[in-house]
């Protein structure tokens, strides 16, 4: 068998239209939620339809999509990098009756303009070893209640969600509107039994971030400073026999703010909004409760084309605390190694 | 009726969002796999934690990479998913597909894995989840007779992945598909076989509204931008006035850099102000495009916060213009990656690298100029470092 | 605990085959385990030379070397260093040389 | 005529500005010190390099602290400056003097040392420049006879300083004499004995303009605010107005949060939004004035680069109501005070202190709340601590 | 003799009239370059007439500002945060007559409102042992070529300048809108025979801010990693025996965009403008002339209000560096411990 | 660099009286700077207390203590220590104790 062969040339999978407009579109319409159409120099034009996925699908599913792409679209779609689907239609007589057939198997069409989209989320309990919650089960739960979001376009601005199970933050986590971050919250307690066969040394002292592990080259063993240790779970990624998870404290924060578009503001970082809540499947309440009363507030008194965080950062987080009602305490207030740029060096600020 | 095996997983059946459980469900019928998976699912819901064992190591011959290795830590239980491993397969540049080689893929895997896959990957690949170790190569070889291969992972070149970009969009101010794949091509044994520090991720966006995260999620960043004046029509300027856009409030007032002015007829840009946010053109895409001069601004350092703390790209290369062959950008990534794999620890992202040794001893070391584009401000710490040559050195006597 | 007996010694390794007791590693141990790693008849000097090399590295380090090192210290290329070893040096080399299983980067 | 022995120096004699080099050279008339002085600085001027030794401990008895030793690395040239210590003694508060107690400074300073001054250090004090070791204690001696009192240096509580405040300014939301009158004589004995880890500093303004630099040069700053609504006194708008000021431009547009409204004829500020910036009042201070609830803002952390960059001091009261005794404020700086000496390392600042430990400790230990207005931002890593009650122990079984 | 007495009473050196309307200001108004009026409750009127000083003042010289105060103020005066004289008058008769005599004594009177005040600065060559620069002499010269703007207000805003003669920064330099900044450019040579006896060794050791330094507590000698010294001078500080001064090397680096005040923008560090120039006493004009040209530019480019800095963030640092012609380096790019906060995360710049 | 006898041996002292070689610190040494330092006649005991715990302490860490932590350790208020040494524990106590001279925080 031949190797490195890489991925099928994109080329071959683009429609028709696409290939005669490629790198020539002129201007682009939202008609409705969920569907948009791409005009040409040529005077093409391309719709498309996007739909929500779970992302984690089974090979039937899959093939469902591609019944429905070769009745609509001549067997053409794609992805995006928010893991919908995208109908990609270049007979404008195909569109409705695609959402007609999308409406009847339930296909969520949305997510286009300023709405929610699909929340990017990573493996959890499924299939990683270091998740600190699952992924696909909070995310489902979620988009339950804010499905409304999605197929409509009622929100100031897009509203990216994003989920990560652990601190590695697979996905957009760190520069998301809002995000979802599962957190350990329990000391590693090293099984120095163990530690000598399984793990190198100095790559698990040098994996902590906060400097709370000692190793001890000669007997290939180390010691944990609790003090120090934030629970981050890196050195459990270099050293198994490091073991992180405590079903009795593992848990969800959640983060807000954060985007990646250079449209107006400069891309940011997510801040911390709630420092913890718990793990309850299979519904996760709070987290949901949560979240959707950050969206609503945001909806409600954000202005238009505001993304969460320029909201924020308009009316100030004294405002953003009070706004939301979430409790603002000491974990807040960063105290990792360039803490003192978040601090307020400024007596502007509001009084709530 | 029979009492479910999953009752907490039940709960997220169905509903108005489609559901995974749904999914896993259906291939449960087909799959011993996908059912322990189910099973083993069910139990961490009621358990509050994960039931996999620490890390795996497998793949297929000839690759470093590309598998993500995964054991069950209660194989008595759920005996199907005792070895469960994940293939990284590299998607199509732009996740486009034509229904046929999507049909291939489920083909393919309803022979070796659990049937249950993620359309894609956080980094975005096409994940096959889960399979047993005796499966890996015959996978591998059957994916390859349908034209696809694996993607990255370990201490390799990721998946690179792009916007869609002018496939179906009129901001693109590069080929991101094409320069995503070229550099995929082109770095097929970096990708296969790990021999970098760490991971090492490239995302290409065709424009500043960067819809791949690049910024964020990609150690290079290569984002669209463009020289010269937005070109502005006025009469659908005016149309879209008509049609109700505030252009004073909406458009102007948003600019950060305030440099338009809108008269209530005409709208005028001074663009020498103008840092290209795309915010205007995005409110008016009949009206406003991009300038005429088209290039790529790059931007190194992005990742997650493990170790040092999360990093978003910084602009290293303000403009440079792509096209096939992409020399100019390839013969930086090698010097990069290079200068990289020379001087960082093990586990050290190439941003976490440039902090701890300092811009200037990178961009010495990749030959590119000092240029005020590439910070936010100047430093403010005076802890300036001189170079040798700055340094009048004593005679000796 | 899966194990393995190897002329009457008895062996603790992992699902992946990685010896899980260091100090019990021995060169009957790399042979054995080389068919497993798609090698095909007797370890030769080569071989030995790279697993040597980690061996060395590993002890002298308390880590297994970055891929690129180790090429360049042992002055081949990783094309051959595939060939030596087809299930590549995380996989391959580091566990017939006894190391502790590569983790982290994946 | 006779060639000067300055001739370097000479040229920045005379000119527009007042030169420090004519007051040295009337000094050096009387005084052999100020003359060697002369001689010795230009020297450094010819060589351009300094001539004073390293560091020197002197004092007075039964203090610590508010000399600087000096001696010259060219006695043999300049013996008048082998020993030239510096005393430091401590201001009226507020930088008033009647002239009475200024001539009594210059007779001490002219019968004991050189006859140089600044009026006044960096920190505040006045700065008697030059004396000799055996003269340090008579013209302490001399001093107190005239109500003097030596200010700050070491490892001490400095000499506090304040802006001019109610003396002289329509803006003052806080007595910022009498408040840095008050903290300079409660701590008489940890200004004049050294006993702390480091360098502690107080600066005091009355308001947030901050004419004394307090957040950027003093470990604990001490500014003025308000509560409640500016009061608006729409007649002086309008005359402003009349008189050429464009408010639209040059007030509201540049409030930082935007939070002012003019219609032409009358001004309305949002209050609830205003973040007491000055900036308005700075501009029409018979218009507008703060608001009615008077205190103060506490900041802490500010310093230098030295060791780990500068800082600007921080929230950590965001307000507090400040009157004589102030016991509220006393209090908070002993437990602050007594927290650093017990946990700072030596030449460890306050500021580099929470830096190192996080805030969290920090407002445990002096008993604080955590609150929104201590922070630009909250944090954007997720390295976040709990505290021991946060987490649910094992049952130890 | 009693020790401990502290400074004199404030309230005994306030003039009558500020006692009468001590807190009770109404408003004032800037009536002149270097005058000022203030108005209390009482309707009662205080003149002020700022003057300049050179900061380092001879007993003849201050008893000559004595004998001003007693013709004109009753004998009270004060001087000011940056090291101005303020005369102090209740009587407006008097006020003409100050400023003739002031004027004739050849007093620049002005350093009020939009104008440049005194330069704030430090000991340098007079009396300090780590100067990489004198401090007075530089200020002198400069005040010398600038004093035009003193004795007016038509700048955008007051300029507040700064020098310090060493990084210690024994002053205001940090936040300043135009810095002075003296810099030592040689890695000091330790001198390990007089070390032992001289210095402490842990001290020494921690001073370095990037840990260039190693010391070893038995011979009680330390060594310098050449590559990782920035020449701060900390080290002398704490250790006599690591001479850092270096006539050939020394020199001035300049600093600008800095502010404390509150007023609009918050508080902002100065940022590196010129890494290097130098030492050319007695009239540093390569000095001179760079402050000169940035507060030139500043004063045709800035708008009405803009301090330096804020004028610099509006317009962009690409724009300073192309409007002032300064050449932008490698040194301008921090690399101490927070420098990734300064990197530029966005695709948001100008071309120049 | 001057110079003081003392019993027939020769101190090299720096100008503020600071010993330059400190392995040539003795009681002697002590004693008779003590009146330079303000103190009256014979060193005390209490005298003796501080300046063998200054010493302990500076052999011990390499550094002289913080002085609220001299005051605790050898439970005496600041009150008392300036009575014991008016000039100061930096510059009195440390100059008999034949510490190197404190530097930096002026
Ligand atoms: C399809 C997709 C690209 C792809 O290759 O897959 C895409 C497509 C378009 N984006 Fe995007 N964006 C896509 C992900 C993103 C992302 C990445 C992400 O969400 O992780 C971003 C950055 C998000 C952030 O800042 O956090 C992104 C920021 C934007 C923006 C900037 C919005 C802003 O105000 O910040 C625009 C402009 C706009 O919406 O007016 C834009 C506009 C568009 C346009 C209108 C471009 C065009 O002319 O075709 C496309 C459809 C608009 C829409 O979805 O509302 N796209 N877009 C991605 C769809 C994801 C999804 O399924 O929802
Ligand atoms: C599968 C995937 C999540 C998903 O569900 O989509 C994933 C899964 C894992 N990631 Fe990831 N990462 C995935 C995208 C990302 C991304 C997002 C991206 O690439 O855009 C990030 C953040 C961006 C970045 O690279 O910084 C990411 C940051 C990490 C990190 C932290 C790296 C860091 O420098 O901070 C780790 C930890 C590590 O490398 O040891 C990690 C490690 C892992 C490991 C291998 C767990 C480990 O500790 O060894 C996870 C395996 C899960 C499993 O069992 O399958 N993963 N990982 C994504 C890859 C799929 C694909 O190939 O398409
Ligand atoms: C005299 C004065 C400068 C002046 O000409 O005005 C001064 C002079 C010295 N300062 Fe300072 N500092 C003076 C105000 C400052 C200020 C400004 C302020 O207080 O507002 C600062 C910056 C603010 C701060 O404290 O951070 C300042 C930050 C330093 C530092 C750095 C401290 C740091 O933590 O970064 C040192 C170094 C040290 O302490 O070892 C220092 C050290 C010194 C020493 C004692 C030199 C030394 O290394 O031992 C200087 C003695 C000069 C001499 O020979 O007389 N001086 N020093 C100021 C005190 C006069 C007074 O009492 O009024
Ligand atoms: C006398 C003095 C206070 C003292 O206790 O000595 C003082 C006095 C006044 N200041 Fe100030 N400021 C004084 C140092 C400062 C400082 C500190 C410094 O320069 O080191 C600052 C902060 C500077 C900075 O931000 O870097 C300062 C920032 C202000 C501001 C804010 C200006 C701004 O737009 O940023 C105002 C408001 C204004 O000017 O409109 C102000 C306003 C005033 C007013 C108008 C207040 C009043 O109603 O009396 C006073 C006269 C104005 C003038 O000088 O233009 N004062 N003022 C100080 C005179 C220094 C000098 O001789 O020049
Ligand atoms: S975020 Fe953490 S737990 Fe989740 S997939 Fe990534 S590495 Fe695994
Ligand atoms: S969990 Fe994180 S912080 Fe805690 S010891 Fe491990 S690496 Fe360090
Ligand atoms: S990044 Fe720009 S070019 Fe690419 S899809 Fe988004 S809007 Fe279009
Ligand atoms: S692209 Fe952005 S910066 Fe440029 S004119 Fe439009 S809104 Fe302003
Ligand atoms: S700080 Fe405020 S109150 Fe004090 S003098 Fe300045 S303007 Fe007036
Ligand atoms: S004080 Fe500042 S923030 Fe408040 S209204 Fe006035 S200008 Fe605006
Ligand atoms: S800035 Fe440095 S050189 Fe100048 S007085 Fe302060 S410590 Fe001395
Ligand atoms: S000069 Fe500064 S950087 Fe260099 S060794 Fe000394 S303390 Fe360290």
């Amino acid at each position: 068998m031949p190797t490195d062969i890489g991925p099928p040339d994109f080329k071959t999978m683009l429609p028709p239209m696409i290939q005669r407009n490629y790198g020539k579109w002129r201007y682009h319409e939202i008609l409705e939620p969920g569907l948009m159409v791409h005009v040409g120099e040529t005077g093409e034009a391309l719709y498309t339809v996007r739909a929500g996925s779970p992302r984690l699908l089974s090979t039937d599913h899959i093939r469902e999509i591609c019944d429905i792409a070769e009745k609509y679209c001549n067997g053409y779609l794609r992805f995006t990098s928010r893991n919908n689907i995208e109908f990609l239609i270049e007979d404008k007589a195909k569109v409705a009756p695609l959402l007609a057939e999308l409406k009847a198997k339930k296909y969520p069409v949305g997510g286009i303009g300023h709405a929610i989209s699909n929340i990017v989320h990573t493996q959890g309990w499924v299939h990683c070893h270091t998740p600190a919650t699952d992924a696909s089960g909070p995310v489902k739960a979620l988009m339950e209640e804010i499905y409304e979001y999605f197929v409509t376009m009622k929100l100031p601005n897009h509203v990216r969600i994003a989920l990560a199970c652990c601190l590695n933050m697979c996905g957009a986590v760190h520069c998301s509107d809002i995000a979802i971050l599962g957190i350990h919250r329990t000391v590693p307690k090293p099984d120095n039994t163990r530690i000598p066969n399984l793990c190198e040394i100095p790559t698990t002292v040098a994996s902590c971030p906060t400097g709370a592990i000692r190793g001890d080259s000669k007997t290939k063993t180390v010691s944990v400073n609790n003090d120090k240790c934030m629970y981050c779970g890196n050195c459990y990624t270099v050293c198994p026999a490091m073991p992180i998870a405590d079903a009795d404290n593992d848990g969800i924060s959640i983060w807000v703010g954060g985007k990646v578009s250079n449209a107006r503001s400069k891309p940011m970082f997510s801040k911390l909004a709630i420092p913890y809540l718990p793990n309850n499947p299979p519904l996760w309440p709070e987290t949901v409760a949560a979240v959707k009363n950050i969206i609503e507030v945001y909806a409600s008194n954000a202005r238009k084309h505001e993304r969460v965080g320029e909201w924020i950062e308009r009316v100030g987080w004294e405002r953003f605390f009070n706004l939301t009602g979430i409790p603002f305490t000491d974990k807040h207030i960063d105290d990792f190694d360039m803490a003192t740029e978040t601090f307020r060096s400024s007596t502007q600020f509001k009084w709530r | 009726m029979a009492k479910s095996d999953t009752p907490l997983l039940d709960q997220l059946g169905g509903g108005k969002w489609p559901s995974f459980i749904d999914d896993m469900k259906q291939a449960a019928k087909k799959k011993p796999m996908a059912k322990d998976l189910l099973g083993q699912l069910e139990l961490s819901y009621k358990e509050k934690i994960g039931h996999w064992k620490h890390g795996g190591i497998v793949g297929v011959k000839g690759y470093g990479g590309g598998v993500i290795g995964r054991y069950s830590d209660c194989p008595e239980k759920f005996p199907n998913v005792q070895a469960f491993h994940t293939l990284r397969v590299n998607h199509p540049t732009g996740w486009f597909y034509k229904t046929e080689a999507l049909r291939n893929l489920c083909d393919v895997w309803d022979k070796h894995g659990s049937g249950l896959t993620n359309l894609h990957g956080s980094t975005g690949d096409i994940i096959l989840l889960g399979t047993t170790t005796d499966h890996l190569q015959e996978c591998f070889d059957d994916l390859s007779a349908k034209g696809f291969d694996l993607g990255g992972s370990g201490s390799a070149l990721r998946t690179p992945s792009a916007c869609v970009g002018p496939g179906r969009c009129e901001w693109a101010c590069i080929d991101s598909l094409d320069t995503c794949y070229n550099i995929t091509m082109s770095y097929q044994d970096e990708i296969h076989r790990p021999m970098f520090p760490y991971k090492f991720k490239i995302k290409v966006a065709a424009c500043p509204n960067d819809c791949v995260a690049s910024i964020a999620r990609s150690d290079l960043a290569i984002i669209g931008t463009w020289k010269g004046d937005i070109p502005i029509d006025q009469k659908e300027v005016a149309a879209y006035a008509a049609a109700g856009l505030d252009i004073q409030k909406e458009v102007c007032n948003l600019c950060p850099t305030r440099c338009m002015v809108y008269n209530g007829r005409e709208l005028k840009i001074y663009d020498e102000d103008c840092t290209r946010c795309m915010h205007c053109i995005n409110l008016m895409p009949k009206a406003l495009r991009p300038g005429p001069e088209k290039g790529a601004t790059l931007l190194i350092g992005g990742k997650a916060p493990i170790v040092e703390g999360a990093l978003l790209s910084w602009v290293i290369v303000p403009f440079m213009k792509l096209e096939p062959p992409y020399t100019e950008l390839k013969d930086l990534i090698m010097k990069i990656i290079d200068w990289w794999s020379e001087t960082a620890r093990s586990r050290e992202r190439i941003g976490e690298l440039i902090k701890r040794v300092g811009m200037r001893t990178f961009l010495r070391a990749v030959g590119l100029p000092a240029l005020p584009q590439m910070v936010k401000s100047p430093r403010t710490n005076p802890y300036v470092f001189f170079w040798p040559e700055d340094i009048k050195q004593k005679e000796v006597k | 605990m899966p194990q393995i007996e190897l002329a009457g010694k008895t062996y603790e390794v992992d699902e992946d085959g990685f010896l899980q007791e260091l100090d019990k590693w021995n060169k009957e141990f790399a042979q054995a385990y080389a068919k497993n790693e798609g090698i095909e008849g007797q370890l030769t000097e080569e071989h030995w030379k790279i697993i040597n090399y980690l061996r060395d590295y590993f002890q002298k380090f308390g880590i297994a070397p970055m891929i690129r090192k180790l090429v360049k210290d042992n002055g081949i290329d990783m094309k051959r260093l595939y060939e030596l070893f087809p299930t590549g040096p995380a996989k391959g080399a580091c566990k017939l040389a006894g190391l502790s299983k590569p983790t982290g980067c994946v």
